[in-house]
């Protein structure tokens, strides 16, 4: 009568009660799960979680800035993602934002640089860094490292410290200083909406990745300036970009690593 | 003081606090009493609007909070270390001191681990912290810390007070329960004085590493960021310096009151406060000293995030508070301490006094600038704490205070059987002295001595 | 008996406390209230069986919520074999919305409170 | 040994109840009948015990006080531990009943060295009682959303405090902890010191094991072995109403938890358990202290005809004198 699912149900309470011993068999077990149901169309290659992925993203810096004011990007991951829209400096919540390009490159920002970048605003979102100092310092690991490269947020065991905060170097994180719900103008359904006093940021769109969907920035960009993709797979678009371009990632001397590229097509 | 006498019948000065409680006492009492209802209050405002009501943002997300952690933490210092230290070296004169000096580490304990919990987003997930524990994040390291630092002095403070809770419960003072709990059977025979004393002896041994580590592993959760001006190596030991400082001037404040209202002249005496007068000095030039080389070495690499917020501390916005927490931390207690005549009673104090500020606002000048001068700043944010943050801020203050004023109307706050043990001792002494030298004057001066 | 006025209104008094949860109930006027779900015509049964989920759906959810935040796992295997998407807005409320003709039936009637929906969305609710 | 039998028949009970559902299948008997029955038989026998003792009168006035009576008015007097108004009493009795005050005072004499006699306070039986009995209030409060529909908010929020530690371990009250811990104390002080197992007999052991039956069971139906709630609920609402419905799929446990209850509400009244209401009616406390102001008459002293010696030398008068002995009146 009783099956092994339910036996597993107790093993997975106990495990998440911190029995950290049982962890690696868990993983072998999701692992294997994971491969034989993926649902929807497929992104190239399999989207599994696992060491033979890494997220990564290259952002072309030219073409994202042909259209000055668009923000489509922002609009769709934000819609999806049901970030709420504060009008305001102190409280705002972004995922995704731009800021002026000597501000994302501070190095960079020397006195003579080429006229189409001056001034021009870059998007930013979180890097995934490969070596995230915010997750160091999470004090109850509800920010992680996915296997598969994403920088996660748990937002059920987020206590609200603000360190990750102060771990991040790029202040992609926001906090929720205030009930989000009221600021959201239409509720996805399909994501949560967070509460208040947790804090949050882009994960790369781990949902739709799940169903094979492209991150909603990248789906949404009219210019095609977003390229998502396995930075460990050699074949892919993503690294064909990365090994024909002048590529720049966010303050490399801090040792981040971020898996977030940027790049000037010719 | 009317008697210059010490060896007044059973110290009865010492038992008035707890005997009676004149008007003074209620008045302060109620004082204190509303300004903790105005920080409750706060913070339920607070826990229902959520962190919007303070005055921190995105970028400025921690604020007077953190520095109240820092620096209720540092004020902790005071106590146990000293004391611990001093009993070590068996300084005498520190026999007045050590139970105001371990107090105000227990108490103020409590309010720097209840300055982070009132700072995070969801309190009701505290526990998390131990459900989850990361313990690669430094936060885990202060919750363990503290921890162990609040259990351990807690217990330092305890053991030395069973002694005189048993001199209550015989005096048939009341609670009559309270005490009779408390004593633990203790009836001051040899082998529980002698239990008592290497039980003593252990804490403050085992307490002064666990001290040193609390303040170190405070300021290792700004070292551990990349953040420009908190990823220093100098922040460990320039945070116990600072400690000692802030904890060494609240010492001094409140031995100064309680010499005052509790009438404790004969007690606490010029000496003391000279003594612990020469120890801010000498604390007062390690902390210009740390200040100066972190301050310096910044300049000099010239690294341009650390400048960002450098100049933001020397001639920008926070120029003012810089500067002031130098004349107070500096400027104002140097000279007094330094000078023989100004080290008095009075000048200690108010050499106490201007540290304490000064030291919150340093706590203060470390936090906040640096978040408003982040790397990627796009601008650069203000932070100006709001009537959530100040009244939380006065109400803890006021809650420690008010838990302090209580302690000393149930114990005495002056270690009563230490005092007592010590001139027995220095009694036999003398007369050992004497006997020594005049073998015929030693019978006369044991009738002469007061026993 | 003597005393016999204290006593027996001590009696009454002590009944009328422990009694208390009637005659409020009796006074609200829904004593015989009791929760009506409103229940999927086109599916036979739940991930698992109705008697399990309605005493184990939390331990349940809680699995899930693990198992999809934090290793990111999202197929469930239930015990009869069939394999579902372990998501409360895709698949649980995908037969129970709106909630409130559902979880909030029974959670209001037994006085739990869950906190699912401080976040998440009840895509049939308003 | 005494231990053992109570031990046993908590047991057998358990037993019964275990095979009853499991076996027989009479959900409907120990789910309905039986916390019917006990329920009556509670409610009847309490009333009976509580009349029979208020039949009894009491022939003197004598409250237990440790305080000073109230005399003269310049004498401070106690209060609240001799009172001498209504009030006092009122009070006095608030203390027993909801700190245990008299137990408190449960102090322990020892010869110390052989010498002298010194006097300590042994609080631990106060604790753990206190602690019981405060914990099984708030249990049997935080049951009462299960008796009443709407549930009010003030008992939600009192579950909640309760369960504040639930962001440390799902699904655990304080109060279930503390129940556990002062029961577990309450029995082992029985079993370790020779005194007190001298005088313990198998009904003060029997009272115990029921109770911790009760309450294993119950932290074990909201941990371990899930119940329905919702079916529960409808149960225990359908009781008052006459309307009873039996959930089905749910495990033995729940039915052993409320045999076990319904036993204990049915063994209440006649057992060591009506201490409850016999603290309101112990005359050592409930009484004012005023025997030395008012005068107390014996409530069933009947007229006794008397016969003075003035009367009997007025009878014998005249054979008194006339065997020539002394008389008190001429």
């Amino acid at each position: 009568m009783e099956t092994n699912r339910r036996v597993f149900l107790k093993v997975a309470g106990l495990a998440t009660l911190g029995f950290m011993v049982t962890k690696p068999a868990l993983d072998v077990f999701a692992r294997g799960q994971f491969g034989e149901a993926s649902v929807g169309e497929a992104l190239d290659p399999p989207h599994e979680v696992g060491t033979t992925t890494k997220w990564g993203m290259a952002v072309n810096l030219t073409a994202c800035s042909e259209k000055d004011g668009c923000t489509a990007c922002t609009d769709a991951c934000h819609d999806y993602h049901n970030v709420p829209d504060i009008d305001n400096k102190e409280e705002e919540i972004k995922w995704i934002w731009t800021a002026p390009y000597e501000k994302v490159f501070p190095e960079h920002g020397n006195e003579f640089i080429e006229d189409d970048l001056r001034g021009s605003e870059v998007m930013v979102l979180c890097n995934h860094c490969e070596h995230p100092p915010c997750i160091k310092v999470c004090p109850t690991r509800a920010t992680w490292k996915r296997e598969d490269g994403i920088v996660m947020m748990d937002f059920h065991r987020c206590i609200g410290c603000r360190y990750c905060m102060a771990g991040c170097p790029y202040g992609a994180r926001s906090f929720n200083w205030k009930d989000p719900r009221p600021f959201i103008k239409e509720t996805n359904p399909d994501f949560p909406t967070r509460t208040r006093g947790v804090v949050e940021k882009c994960n790369f769109c781990a949902k739709r990745l799940s169903k094979g969907l492209q991150p909603a920035c990248v789906e949404a960009c009219p210019e095609k300036a977003l390229t998502f993709g396995n930075l460990l797979d050699d074949h892919s678009e993503l690294r064909e970009i990365l090994a024909t371009h002048t590529i720049v990632r966010r303050l490399p001397e801090l040792g981040t690593e971020p898996n977030v590229y940027y790049y000037k097509a010719d | 003081m009317a008697t210059r006498d010490l060896h007044m019948e059973e110290d009865e000065i010492l038992f008035k606090p707890i005997e009676s409680s004149g008007k003074n006492f209620y008045l302060t009492a109620s004082i204190l009493g509303v300004l903790v209802i105005l920080g409750v209050i706060a913070y339920i405002y607070q826990y229902r609007n959520g962190l919007a009501v303070t005055g921190l943002s995105r970028q400025v997300f921690w604020g007077v909070y953190i520095t109240n952690f820092v620096f209720f933490i540092g004020i902790s210092h005071a106590g146990t270390l000293i004391s611990a230290i001093l009993r070590i070296v068996k300084a005498e004169w520190r026999l007045p001191v050590t139970r105001a000096a371990e107090l105000i580490t227990v108490l103020v304990l409590l309010f720097g681990v209840g300055s982070i919990i009132i700072d995070l987003g969801r309190p009701d997930r505290m526990f998390n912290l131990v459900r989850h524990a990361q313990f690669g994040s430094p936060l885990l390291w202060d919750v363990t810390s503290v921890a162990i630092y609040f259990t351990a002095s807690s217990f330092f403070l305890y053991i030395a007070l069973i002694p005189d809770i048993a001199l209550l419960r015989d005096r048939g003072n009341s609670p009559k329960w309270l005490y009779q709990i408390l004593s633990a059977g203790f009836t001051g025979t040899a082998k529980q004085l002698r239990v008592l004393d290497i039980l003593i002896l252990i804490m403050a041994i085992a307490v002064i590493p666990i001290a040193v580590s609390v303040h170190t592993v405070v300021s290792f959760v700004f070292a551990m960021t990349i953040q420009p001006m908190w990823h220093s190596a100098i922040f460990g030991p320039y945070f116990v310096v600072g400690a000692i400082f802030s904890g060494v001037a609240a010492l001094i404040i409140a031995m100064y009151l309680i010499r005052k209202f509790y009438n404790l002249g004969d007690y606490l005496k010029h000496k003391q406060f000279n003594n612990l007068g020469l120890l801010l000095l000498v604390m007062a030039c390690f902390w210009f000293y740390f200040t100066l080389a972190e301050y310096l070495t910044t300049f000099y690499g010239n690294e341009p995030a650390q400048m960002t917020v450098f100049w933001s501390k020397f001639t920008g916005e926070f120029a003012p508070l810089f500067w002031a927490m130098f004349i107070f931390c500096f400027v104002i207690p140097f000279p007094i301490l330094a000078i023989n005549r100004t080290r008095t009673i009075l000048g200690t104090t108010i050499a106490s006094i201007s540290v304490v500020i000064g030291m919150w606002l340093e706590r203060y000048v470390i936090v906040v600038p640096t978040l408003t001068a982040q790397r990627l700043a796009s601008d650069l944010p203000t932070y100006m704490p709001t009537w959530v943050e100040w009244s939380i801020l006065a109400g803890s203050a006021a809650f420690f205070c008010l838990l302090y004023v209580l302690f000393s109307k149930f114990f005495p706050i002056i270690a009563i059987w230490e005092i007592r043990e010590d001139r027995e001792k220095k009694r036999e002494e003398i007369i050992e002295y004497v006997r020594e030298r005049l073998p015929e004057k030693g019978e006369e001066l044991e009738e002469v001595l007061p026993e | 008996m003597y005393d016999a006025g204290k006593i027996i209104s001590g009696i009454i008094i002590f009944f009328i406390l422990v009694s208390f949860p009637i005659w409020i109930s009796a006074a609200s006027g829904t004593i015989g209230d009791v929760p009506e779900l409103n229940l999927p015509a086109d599916e036979e049964q739940c991930v698992e069986d109705a008697e399990w989920m309605r005493a184990n759906h939390m331990d349940l959810l809680i699995d899930w919520r693990e198992t999809v935040v934090r290793e990111g796992v999202r197929v469930y295997t239930a015990s009869d074999g069939k394999e579902y998407n372990m998501s409360l807005t895709d698949t649980c409320l995908d037969c129970h919305s709106p909630k409130a003709e559902f979880c909030d039936q029974c959670h209001d009637y037994v006085a739990a409170v869950p906190n699912c929906w401080s976040c998440h969305v009840d895509p049939g609710g308003s | 040994m005494n231990a053992l039998y109570a031990f046993f028949a908590v047991a057998l009970l358990m037993l019964v109840a275990f095979f009853g559902v499991w076996g027989l299948g009479w959900n409907t008997l120990f789910a309905v009948m039986i916390p019917y029955a006990a329920l009556a038989i509670f409610i009847i026998g309490l009333i009976y015990r509580v009349v029979k003792w208020a039949r009894a009168p009491v022939p003197f006035h004598i409250p237990t006080t440790c305080g000073q009576q109230k005399s003269l008015p310049w004498i401070k007097s106690d209060r609240i531990e001799s009172p001498s108004s209504t009030m006092g009493v009122v009070a006095r009795m608030a203390m027993e009943i909801l700190l245990f005050r008299s137990l408190f005072r449960n102090d322990k004499v020892q010869l110390e060295d052989k010498k002298r006699v010194t006097f300590q306070g042994n609080r631990v039986l106060w604790l753990g009682g206190l602690v019981f009995h405060w914990s099984l209030l708030i249990i049997l409060f935080r049951h009462s959303r299960l008796f009443m529909q709407p549930v009010p908010d003030f008992m939600i929020f009192v579950r909640d405090i309760d369960g504040i530690l639930q962001g440390l371990i799902p699904a655990v009250f304080i109060t279930d902890i503390a129940i556990l811990m002062a029961l577990t104390y309450l029995f082992l002080r029985r079993v370790v010191f020779p005194q007190v197992r001298y005088i313990s007999l198998p009904s003060d052991y029997f009272a115990l094991f029921l109770l911790l039956g009760v309450v294993i069971l119950g932290v074990l139906v909201k941990t371990a072995w899930k119940v329905d709630i919702e079916g529960v609920k409808v149960l225990a609402m359908g009781m008052f109403t006459f309307n009873p419905v039996v959930p089905e799929g749910i495990g033995p446990a729940f039915y052993i938890h409320i045999f076990l209850a319904s036993v204990l509400l049915a063994y209440f009244p006649f057992s060591k358990l009506m201490h409850g209401p016999g603290i309101f009616l112990s005359p050592t406390r409930n009484l004012i202290n005023n025997s030395r102001a008012v005068r107390h008459i014996n409530p069933w002293d009947y007229p006794v005809k008397v016969h003075t010696y003035e009367e009997w030398e007025d009878e014998f008068r005249e054979a008194i004198r006339g065997v020539g002995l002394p008389l008190e009146k001429e």
